[in-house]
């Protein structure tokens, strides 16, 4: 079975169709799985603004790809990542895997997406008008990257 | 030993800039080290005492527990915890 | 939060681009996550062939989507499924999830898929030239419905 | 009194038809007893007995705990386990 990550990293708004297109699903996948992170609305929010690290987040990106697809057999895996200012709605991130069968696909992407929000060198901030607020992670988002490392074999 | 200093996320907040060069006489053997000598060097320099801090040394990251090798013009990255996706 | 579930069940080709286009994510839907089966290739397969009951499978797709979206709180669900006969590489069936978090939205459409598979009213058979073979459930689809079942509150 | 059979996936082949409908002097009162009923009735109807497939009557699920209530022209579908998705 061929096998390919393929990692964006970008300033532009995401075209989830456009990237889901770039998925080599092949005759051999039956199962094509996909998550995309927006920005969601909270309080008087006027844009998210996403920081990443110019060499520490692609390689990141590129780390968590091939562990994610060596771990669970897929056949193809897109990770994309918007970095700058994006609106309420506008998407963050979008990862999209396929894989000959089901859980493959579904656990890839889940892991992807846990192990990404830990591991990835980003960093947030909310702005309100011309103040902003740094998005500290959550210990949940600690323990549920922290699950999947301990099942690592 | 001249050092570039970056600073990443809320850190950079924390000590009030995003990099800045140091010169430092002494050449520290550990992370640990390296962040008591830059301590007192820095404005609110304890800030890199947040033991959730990773650092980064050329683009590579380091770990707490190694023997640091620092060199001249070596760049050192100092990254608040990950908040992506 | 507005809650709506959506099902489609139809003899056409699934528009996965304009099944995605249904799902109102909405403001403040963080998380979207989508899950698409696609007939794949094996030995000399000319057409996969789904069969199903007109009254009782609307109704258990009806049914999956609404157990779903309460037990993980999404905000919109979206499953949709195919019958007839589908060539290699077309879509089968497609579930997509918005909901205000990461996890809500993966684990409510691996929920779906999970279920589906043994507790809709489906019927696959593989066509090999003017031949067919049934497509019997393996044990492994009824142990991931039942582990699901396990764990229903 | 009048039943419409239907049967559903691998089991329409070992019956061998898709649907039919018979003429029954008991009235069942249970779906087991319903299929013992039936057994002789149909070419292949040992069929019938496969624990695994379920029964719906007039397009509702019905489990073999329940007592039945059969009535004269009502369709009864047997449905082999399911293979969607």
């Amino acid at each position: 079975m061929m096998t390919r990550s393929d990692i964006v990293l970008t300033g532009e708004c995401l075209d989830i169709e456009a990237l889901n297109r770039r998925l080599q699903s092949g005759v051999h996948s039956g199962a094509v799985s996909t998550f995309t992170g927006l920005v969601r609305s909270s309080d008087a929010l006027t844009a998210l603004e996403l920081l990443h690290h110019r060499v520490l987040t692609p390689a990141a990106l590129q780390r968590i790809a091939k562990a994610a697809m060596n771990r669970f057999g897929v056949a193809d895996l897109l990770i994309a990542h918007r970095y700058g200012r994006m609106a309420v709605g506008e998407p963050i991130v979008h990862i999209a895997g396929a894989a000959p069968h089901r859980r493959a696909a579904l656990d890839c992407v889940s892991y992807a997406i846990d192990v990404l929000k830990t591991q990835a060198p980003f960093w947030k901030r909310e702005w309100r008008g011309d103040k902003y607020d740094w998005v500290e992670p959550t210990l949940d988002d600690h323990e549920k990257a922290a699950t999947w490392m301990e099942t690592d074999t | 030993m001249k050092l570039t200093l970056e600073f990443f996320g809320p850190l950079r907040d924390r000590v009030g800039q995003a990099s800045t060069v140091l010169t430092l006489v002494e050449r520290p053997q550990s992370i640990p080290a390296l962040i008591e000598t830059l301590v007192p060097l820095l404005e609110s320099g304890e800030a890199l005492r947040d033991p959730h801090l990773r650092v980064a040394i050329n683009d590579q990251f380091c770990s707490s527990a190694e023997n640091l090798m620092l060199h001249d013009h070596d760049r050192v990255a100092f990254l608040s915890p990950f908040s992506g996706g």
